[in-house]
């Protein structure tokens, strides 16, 4: 088990470097000197060169990457380009604020999808399943730019919610609460449908199983079979996607956070891009992977718990 | 002793033949009324990306200046935008983008995809591993943010933005297809067709690729689906098609400033996204019947 | 008499589908009394699990109960409530499911799912639950109840899977156990030791039982009525004995007839199997069901379904002729099949293999690799020798496991040997598969054991034809579609069936038609790894029959592989006992059920149920599981289970291969002398009065 | 500080900033921080007059040549120190010095030196005479720091507010600066400045009462806040402009005729009701507009729409097949409509566009936008017209797009640009306006209005034309 972690970490290392140097080749072609973009239109050419100078960047390349890793490497993500900051608090703040963010969503976005996926499951073909699979289909439709600005019109301007979620920096949960739900509801009605209808399939799945003809036939009732024998089995494959969607909550709601202008890491990423920030787009894609990474961890581990026929580390 | 007749099947006398297989999942498909309309939606919205240009009462940009802003009516339909345009016009004129966007980038990414998925599953080794691993970290960032780390490169425009949905699909549809080949490359009757001196090209090819097919036609359609999501994201965001293409996200984007003015103008190309999205998941809960062959 | 325990009166039961109603058992009446083991047969499809299913009242979502009744004690289990229901669950009858594995739940600990079965029953505390699971544990013999009870099912091995579910059913005291074919998933071996535990429990415990099984060799060892079932409906129904000694419905001749006894052969007494196959239950036949299949059909058959009549007191049977039959007028046998003649085998060799190693990596990551991990493996075929002669038929037998199909997968090329040579007509093959010649494939094709398997569900039967015969012979598109139809009709299938797909054959006709595709190529040498074990015993009996045929028309040489040791004892010329990846024993296949043996391969012919209840067979169980091939026992491979362990001797040192006069040869310890002395014959007639 | 306690919050919605060195800073939002962290030497009240601020007022010699400013008493930078001449010398040293290469560069060229001629009094003298000198003193960058600075991002100002907090892409915290020199400012005690990248998302914060006052937002979005309960909108006309600009120096632009057609094939009117919703005014091509009204002339009109007309001069310019040029736009503000629009009407001419809609950075990045034929450019409010003249127009100009150059034009811009006579300056710009009219490479279809939307329960809020501009310190609750 132990080791099976240390592999996983030292795949993730290899990760990390490859995805940093795939982001380096990347932002070395982005065309727009990146001085220029800094430093604005109305700047002379003298200016421009101190700022390459100080930025270093007429050092070859491999050279700039190489001091990017070697710097990473001791814990040190180096200056943002554009804003000056030092960028690992700076990540680490937008970090916090997107975990907060995603785990609220997930907080919402579990329970209730996997509960109306095993309810429709448990109804198949009754009009509780149909009610839930038109309800759900009806959100996969809804991309999520659109269903913000409905839930901004209805739930902010009719009932009081927070239409913006921008938070201070170091805002406690509970604090943040009120920001984060308009932007949690947001990202659950995109996760929902799918999460429900995995959940729904994976329940119709087990309930074909022998062993819940085992289950029923102890003379076990219903819920007991239900919740003990089926449920357990069946949110195995749901972890898995769980843990796919929290690698986009934690900095794919760009949409999202633009939307309710939410201070997460989607939004500084963007905002990397934009300005050519290098330094600043290479910690947030860290940041990013790792998080994922760590996510697919956990969610590999949870599942070999909940399936012990997965032996860890095959 | 595991039982393995079926005499339901076996006893049927009129066998269908290979071209009637079709047929008979295509009214397979048909008896599923919510299949049935995912397809019809989707063959609209197909015949009217190819004939939206003649039924388009007006012209892509065409401004009426003295009916800026009107709501829905007789002479149009869906209202007109900010600038005097028809909106239905635009709509219909939109559904070519997304053909030509979300359609044509899935449809490369499948192609290009799926045969990188069938050589990496089936030859394995070293390759596989280093085209996993590449594929991996290019997986590990949400692809909306590669796609604007491709876009921030390549410069919005619509060529980008079919490149990114390319570049963003092609792993995904790899490893789907790769996790199907390598669940079949095990099976007995591809060894069977090894045995009997068959190329690996042929076993890829005419006996691996049949079973994918299933799997990738659903996947095909989900990535559509996706990909719809995607090229209305980044024009959303200002950084896919720029205007003042008709695409469908970018008009949800322009008409957002006028939400209070001109409604009908974010919600009509909303709802054509909408539409279009919920038709496509229909269809592929669909393709699953129609690509079946009972094993 | 008293109320019987379990009375089905005109059951009828289907299932919804999407063509409508699928009628799967129709007015069936049967009674169980109390104690009393009652045996249903019949083929695939027949409707066994659905009757077994019935008398549980669980048919799932689409089943139900479309008329007549099931008394329970005399009750009518469809007035009962919910809450009845699961009282009688609780109490009255439990299931054992065919397949152990998945009739568990895979994430659930052993211990938790035998507790489920008894905390319900009574008002008991947790530590006495504990007591209850571990003493039922061991009331089904597993060895160290405690360790089990903490395992996973997959951590356990399926005859230990099959033995949990036992206990979970006796956890419950019922006085009904309904078995459907508990032990078809389990080895010879496994299956014999979970019999004679059955026997016991049922025998002990009084209790009742309906025993579905397909293999009439179990069912007449333990049951004391048998019913055979045919396409829904009950054919026939007596005591064991009575069933076994006069079979009076032709179909309970023909599935008698398709089982090979131990002993017998092809070229003495060829098996008669079933022509054609089960009806479909949404078009049957307006006579007798079985009169297309029938070889005493006559014109009233065709036309006028046979009532169920009682010809004695004790007995049923649904057939126009019965009394004909009973008189001994007609013989239901078929005497369709002429003994195969075999010419003697040529005595020059075709294959050779020396000292071949077939390993498997166990798999490592890239990051294992990286990480310098050592590659480790698992030794399956362990230095083994083998020839064949031309046009012989050599027949292999082992347990599940014991690297059989490794075997002929590294013969064929699929896995690449790890060393030793293999020659084939004098030519040594390359390893892999890949680096053969298109010559070498001809002369050497194979025959899966899956028929589901076997054929690429997408392809035409035809194009899976074609394809030897254009990569193999170099025939043209034409030349090879030419070819088609006589390829089939070698197999006795139906021109037409050529434009079929494979789901649309069944698995019988799946096999014929890779039977088709191997011969195709007219191969020297022809391995067929277990063609007939996944098939029902009528249809099996007709493969045996076809291969051997054609093996003769082809001057074909055949390595045949099989578990069941009389299904290999019919077929082959000799016979090689595998174990471990190791040869135990080899020889001329006549000889093979006499004494000497090798421990292994008596203990092998011990577990076989004859299908005879006048059949006396030795006991000798195997103990403990089959050790893992990634690290197998020193000395003799078989002496960690050895019932003739002889001591540190067996541990140290590898045996020496003794030989006997008649041609056997044995892989032991014990000299010939002391094995012949010791072992009598393992199966006896017994006679009538047993 | 004042007498009366600094008190309230106030959240303003703002672009991120991004520079923070006063003299590369650029954007409304960078310009706003600064000219609450910091202070100009004079300012320029939202009437365009020039007022103290740091100087408490000015001495200009007879010959125009020479400017005395006299500092405030008792002012000192937020670090504590004291606000001495030599700050002022040293920010205004490194401003104009062409060597570090900022934007006033060239705007401070013509100042021969600048002396501390006092502990608290600086001179500035000037090669030749400049009408706009106070205000180029008032130029956007011209902050003025301490001659101790070492970084010239770390918001050392002697201004109202004092940085609190900043974090990038979020927000910045300024809080009253007790110690400000001006009595009764700052009124706020804390101004929280939270950054958008969505003008939407402004608008719904404001409405939905996360942020208190938003400034720039595109006109519909202005529209939908009119009548809204509780918020109260601002609307001023600006000289800032959009304009579509034809290279002049190579084809087809070196023949005049060509941006004439153009000129007739454009409907300004449509252009203004599409565009801008009607909000600002009409254009006439010239940077000289209506606001700037002791300059602008209401005589020159841009000439109405002629399709007819523009074809015919196209032919004769030899393009009677039609011309097929592509636009190439920026991705902000209204530009992409006005190019759609454009597009419509050139069509009828036969001038068909190809849109080239590029991103910002993409667009003005590498200097692109100097390069292209045909291009549409944001430029924003001034408080003077000659730096239009002397950046955009004037031969080698450094911003001159359209690479115009024409000597009778750069005479005039000369001449307007130095004398101190008044009339003979308003008739040189009604020159220019004309010469542009009849020969200008640009169409400026529109001037745009300021629009800004501020909650109710406040006080002093004057908005500025350049929003950044606009004055935090005199903002205070009620
Ligand atoms: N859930 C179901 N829905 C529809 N038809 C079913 C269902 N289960 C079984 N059948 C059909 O009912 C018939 C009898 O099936 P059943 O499983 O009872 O046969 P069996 O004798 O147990 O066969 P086997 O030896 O294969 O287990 C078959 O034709 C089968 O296809
Ligand atoms: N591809 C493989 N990789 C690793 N181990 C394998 C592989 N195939 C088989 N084995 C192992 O090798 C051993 C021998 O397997 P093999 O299939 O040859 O046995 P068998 O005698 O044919 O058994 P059965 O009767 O179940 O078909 C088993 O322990 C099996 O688990
Ligand atoms: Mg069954
Ligand atoms: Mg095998």
């Amino acid at each position: 088990m132990a080791r099976y972690i240390l592999r996983r970490l030292a795949f993730l290392a290899l990760t990390l470097v490859l995805t940093s140097l795939l982001i380096f080749v990347i932002t070395q072609l982005l065309p727009g000197d990146v001085c220029r973009v800094i430093l604005g239109r109305e700047v002379g050419e003298a200016a421009s060169q101190a700022c390459r100078a100080e930025l270093r960047l007429d050092d070859p390349a491999l050279v700039r990457y190489g001091d990017w890793l070697s710097g990473f490497l001791r814990g040190d993500m180096g200056l943002s380009y554009s804003t000056d900051a030092e960028i690992g608090p700076l990540v680490a703040e937008r970090l916090g604020n997107s975990l907060m963010l995603a785990g609220f969503t997930l907080a919402i976005a579990v329970p209730l999808a996997t509960g109306l996926g095993a309810l429709a499951a448990l109804n198949e073909g009754k009009w509780l399943d149909n009610l839930i699979s038109v309800f759900s289909l009806a959100v996969v439709g809804l991309p999520e730019f659109v269903t913000g600005i409905v839930l901004i019109e209805l739930l902010a301007f009719r009932v009081g919610l927070p239409a913006n979620s921008s938070i201070r920096p170091g805002t406690g949960f509970f604090e943040a609460l009120p920001s984060l739900i308009l932007p949690a509801l947001t990202a659950t009605l995109v996760l929902l449908a799918y999460i429900a209808r995995l959940t729904r399939a994976g329940v119709l799945e087990e309930l074909k199983q022998p062993y819940v003809r085992t289950a029923a036939l102890k003379g076990l009732p219903r819920w007991v079979v239900i919740l003990r024998h089926v449920l357990r089995n069946a949110l195995a494959p749901t972890i898995t996607v769980v843990a796919i969607s929290f690698g986009w909550l934690i900095s794919g709601l760009v949409v999202i956070e633009n939307v309710f202008n939410y201070p997460g890491l989607g939004r500084l990423m963007v905002f990397a891009i934009s300005r050519r920030d290098l330094p600043l787009l290479q910690g947030v894609a860290m940041v990013t992977v790792l998080a994922f990474a760590l996510a697919n961890l956990g969610a590999d581990l949870l599942y070999a718990a909940l399936n012990p026929r997965i032996r860890v580390g095959e | 002793m595991t039982t393995t007749t079926n005499p339901d099947l076996a006893s049927e006398s009129a066998a269908p033949v290979r071209g009637q297989r079709w047929l008979v999942s295509l009214r397979a498909l048909l008896r599923n009324p919510a299949h049935t309309a995912g397809l019809i939606i989707f063959i609209l919205f197909l015949l009217i990306a190819i004939f939206g240009p003649m039924l388009a009462p007006y012209g892509v940009n065409e401004q009426i200046v003295e009916d800026a802003r009107q709501a829905p009516s007789a002479a149009h339909w869906f209202g007109t935008d900010r600038l005097g345009r028809d909106v239905f016009s635009r709509v219909l004129l939109g559904a070519r983008d997304i053909f030509s966007l979300a359609g044509l980038g899935t449809l490369v990414a499948v192609l290009v995809g799926t045969s990188l998925g069938l050589l990496s599953g089936y030859r394995g080794g070293l390759f596989d591993e280093l085209l996993m691993r590449f594929f991996d970290s290019l997986l590990s960032l949400p692809a909306l943010l590669l796609a604007l780390l491709l876009l921030g490169t390549l410069g919005p425009s619509r060529q980008s933005v079919l490149l990114v949905i390319i570049v963003v699909y092609i792993p995904i549809v790899a490893r789907v297809v790769r996790s199907v080949v390598l669940s079949v490359k095990t099976r007995g009757y591809i060894e069977a067709a090894r045995v009997q001196g068959e190329s690996s090209a042929r076993i890829l090819f005419r006996e691996i690729l049949p079973a994918v097919l299933p799997a990738l036609a659903v996947e095909a359609a989900l990535r559509f689906s996706y990909a719809i999501f995607l090229a209305s994201s980044l024009g959303f965001l200002g950084v896919g098609v720029q205007p003042p293409s008709p695409d469908w996200g970018l008009m949800v984007k322009e008409a957002r400033d006028n939400v209070s003015q001109t409604p009908w103008a974010l919600w009509f190309p909303a709802g054509a996204i909408s539409i279009l999205v919920i038709a496509v998941n229909l269809l592929a809960d669909g393709l699953k019947t129609l690509f079946r062959v009972e094993d | 008499m008293a109320v019987p325990l379990l009375q089905l009166k005109d059951l009828s039961v289907a299932y919804r589908s999407r063509r409508g109603a699928l009628r799967a058992v129709r007015d069936l009446s049967l009674e169980i009394a109390k104690g009393q083991t009652y045996g249903l047969v019949g083929e695939s499809g027949s409707g066994k699990t659905t009757l077994a299913l019935a008398v549980l009242n669980y048919l799932g979502k689409d089943g139900y109960i479309e008329s007549g009744q099931v008394l329970f004690e005399g009750a009518d289990m469809a007035a009962l409530d919910e809450a009845g229901l699961r009282a009688l669950w609780q109490g009255g009858m439990a299931h054992v499911p065919q397949n152990p594995f998945t009739a568990l739940n895979p994430s659930m600990r052993i211990g938790e799912q035998v507790a489920e079965a008894i905390a319900l029953n009574s008002e008991i505390d947790a530590p006495e639950i504990e007591t209850r699971v571990l003493d039922l544990l061991a009331q089904v013999r597993l060895p160290d109840p405690a360790r089990v009870a903490r395992a996973y099912p997959h951590e356990i091995s399926g005859g230990q899977q099959q033995r949990v579910i036992i206990a979970i059913a006796l956890g419950r005291q019922p006085s009904l156990l309904v078995l459907d074919e508990p032990t078809t998933a389990l080895d010879v071996t496994t299956e014999a030791v979970v019999l004679d535990l059955l026997r016991e429990l049922v025998r002990d415990r009084d209790t009742a039982a309906l025993y579905v099984s397909h293999n009439l060799g179990v069912v007449a060892g333990l049951t004391d009525r048998v019913a055979v079932l045919y396409a829904s409906e009950l054919v026939e129904d007596a005591p064991t004995k009575e069933l076994y000694r006069q079979p009076l419905h032709p179909y309970t001749r023909g599935l008698l007839d398709s089982v090979p006894r131990l002993g017998q052969r092809k070229d003495v007494k060829p098996l008669q199997g079933i022509e054609g196959q089960i009806p479909s239950l949404t078009d049957l036949p307006s006579g007798c069901l079985f009169a297309p299949r029938c070889p005493l059909a006559i014109d009233q058959c065709w036309e006028e379904r046979p009532p169920l009549d009682h010809p004695t007191p004790d007995r049923r049977v649904r057939c126009h002729r019965w009394p004909e039959i009973l008189a001994g007028e007609v013989d239901a046998g078929r005497d369709a099949v002429e003994p195969i003649q075999v010419e003697d085998y040529q005595p020059e060799t075709i294959l050779t293999v020396e000292q071949l190693d077939v390993q498997y990596p166990i798999q490592r990551s890239l990051a294992d690799v990286l990480a310098g991990e050592p590659a480790r493996y698992v030794q399956v075929v362990d230095q083994l020798d083998l020839r064949i002669r031309s046009r012989e038929t050599l027949g292999v037998v082992g347990e599940s496991g014991s690297g059989k199909s490794s075997l002929a997968r590294a013969l064929i090329g699929l896995v690449a040997a790890e060393g030793g040579e293999v020659e084939l007509l004098g030519v040594q093959l390359p390893a892999r598969l890949d680096a053969r010649s298109t010559e070498t494939l001809a002369h050497l094709q194979m025959v899966f054991q899956n028929p589901e398997e076997a054929l690429n569900p997408y392809l035409t039967i035809a194009e899976s034809l074609r394809r030897p015969l254009r990569n193999l012979r170099g025939m043209s598109y034409a030349e090879a579609q030419a070819m088609v139809p006589q390829l089939l009709e070698s197999v006795r299938l139906p021109a037409e069936y050529a434009r079929r797909l494979p789901g649309q054959l069944s698995g019988g006709e799946k096999q014929r038609v890779a039977i088709a595709r191997a011969f195709a190529t007219h191969p020297d040498l022809l391995l067929a790894d277990e063609p007939v074990s996944a098939l029902d015993v009528s249809v099996q009996a007709n493969i045996l029959n076809l291969l051997a045929e054609l093996q003769n028309e082809h001057d074909t040489a055949m390595l045949f592989i099989a578990h069941d040791i009389a299904v290999v004892g019919y077929l082959a010329d000799r016979i090689a006992v595998m174990y471990l990846g190791q040869l135990m024993q080899q020889g001329p296949a006549e000889i093979i059920f006499d004494p000497p043996y090798h421990p292994y391969t008596e203990a092998l012919l011990s577990a076989v149920p004859p299908p005879d209840p006048f059949v006396k067979q030795e006991h000798i169980r195997l103990s403990g599981e089959v050790p893992s091939a990634a690290d197998p026992p020193s000395g003799c491979p078989f002496h960690t289970r050895c019932p003739r362990f002889l001591g540190d001797i067996c541990v140290e040192q590898e045996p020496p291969w003794r030989e006997t006069q008649d041609g056997k040869a044995i892989y032991c310890h014990i000299p010939i002398e002391e094995l012949q002395a010791a072992q009598s014959p393992v199966l006896r007639f017994n006679g009538e009065g047993d | 500080g004042g007498a009366a306690p600094a008190e309230g919050t106030l959240r303003v919605a703002f672009q991120p900033l991004v520079q923070t060195d006063p003299a590369t800073i650029s954007s409304d939002t960078e310009v706003f921080v600064a000219n609450a962290v910091y202070d100009y030497l004079v300012d320029v009240d939202p009437d365009s007059n020039v007022v103290p601020r740091l100087a408490t007022e000015w001495d200009i010699n007879d010959d125009g040549l020479t400017y005395t400013f006299p500092l405030a008493e008792g002012v000192s930078f937020h670090d504590g120190s004291a606000l001495t001449a030599e700050d002022v010398v040293w920010t205004f040293d490194r401003l104009r010095d062409p060597d570090n290469g900022y934007p006033t560069a060239d705007l401070y060229a013509n100042i021969t030196g600048i002396e501390a001629t006092g502990e608290l009094e600086v001179t500035f003298t000037l090669d030749q005479t400049n009408p706009f000198f106070l205000y180029d003193l008032s130029d956007n960058h011209a902050l003025v720091m301490s001659s101790d600075t070492e970084d010239p991002s770390d918001f050392n100002g002697t201004g109202p507010f004092v940085v609190e907090s900043y974090s990038p892409e979020d927000r910045i915290l300024l809080t009253a600066n007790d110690d400000y020199f001006v009595d009764g400012q700052p009124q706020l005690a804390t101004v929280e400045v939270i950054f958008f990248s969505d003008e939407n998302a402004m608008v719904d914060a404001l409405r939905g009462g996360q942020v208190d006052l938003v400034m720039r937002m595109s006109t519909p979005l202005f529209e939908s806040l009119q009548g809204v309960d509780g918020i109260t909108t601002y609307n001023i006309p600006t000289g800032g402009f959009d304009l579509v600009r034809l290279r002049a120096d190579r084809e087809p632009g070196n023949d005049p005729r060509v941006i004439q057609a153009m000129k007739l094939a454009t409907d300004r009117a449509a252009i203004l009701e599409l565009v801008q919703q009607g909000y600002g005014a009409v254009g006439n091509d010239s940077p000289i507009g209506p606001i700037f009204d002791a300059y602008h002339d209401d005589g020159v009109q841009a000439p109405e729409r002629d399709v007819e007309a523009a074809r015919a001069l196209l032919a004769e310019a030899g393009y009677e097949d039609g011309l097929d040029l592509t636009i190439h736009v920026p991705n902000s503000g209204g530009r992409p409509d006005l190019a759609a629009v454009l597009q419509d009407q050139w069509a009828d001419a036969g001038i068909n566009l190809e849109i080239s809609v590029e991103p910002e950075e993409v667009y003005y990045g590498e200097n692109g936008w100097l390069e292209v034929d045909l291009g549409i450019t944001g430029w924003g409010a001034r408080p003077y017209p000659q730096l239009y003249l002397d950046t955009m127009l004037v031969s080698g100009a450094v911003w001159n797009e359209s690479h115009f150059s024409d000597e009778e034009f750069d005479a005039l811009a000369a001449l307007a640009g130095s004398t101190l006579d008044d009339q003979e300056r308003i008739d040189a710009y009604s020159q220019i306006q004309q010469l542009l009219a009849e020969r200008g490479p640009v169409i400026i279809p529109y001037h745009f209005p300021q629009f800004a939307a501020i909650r109710d329960g406040f006080t002093g809020f004057q908005l500025e034309a350049f929003a950044g501009r606009t004055d935090v310190h005199t903002i205070g609750t009620e």
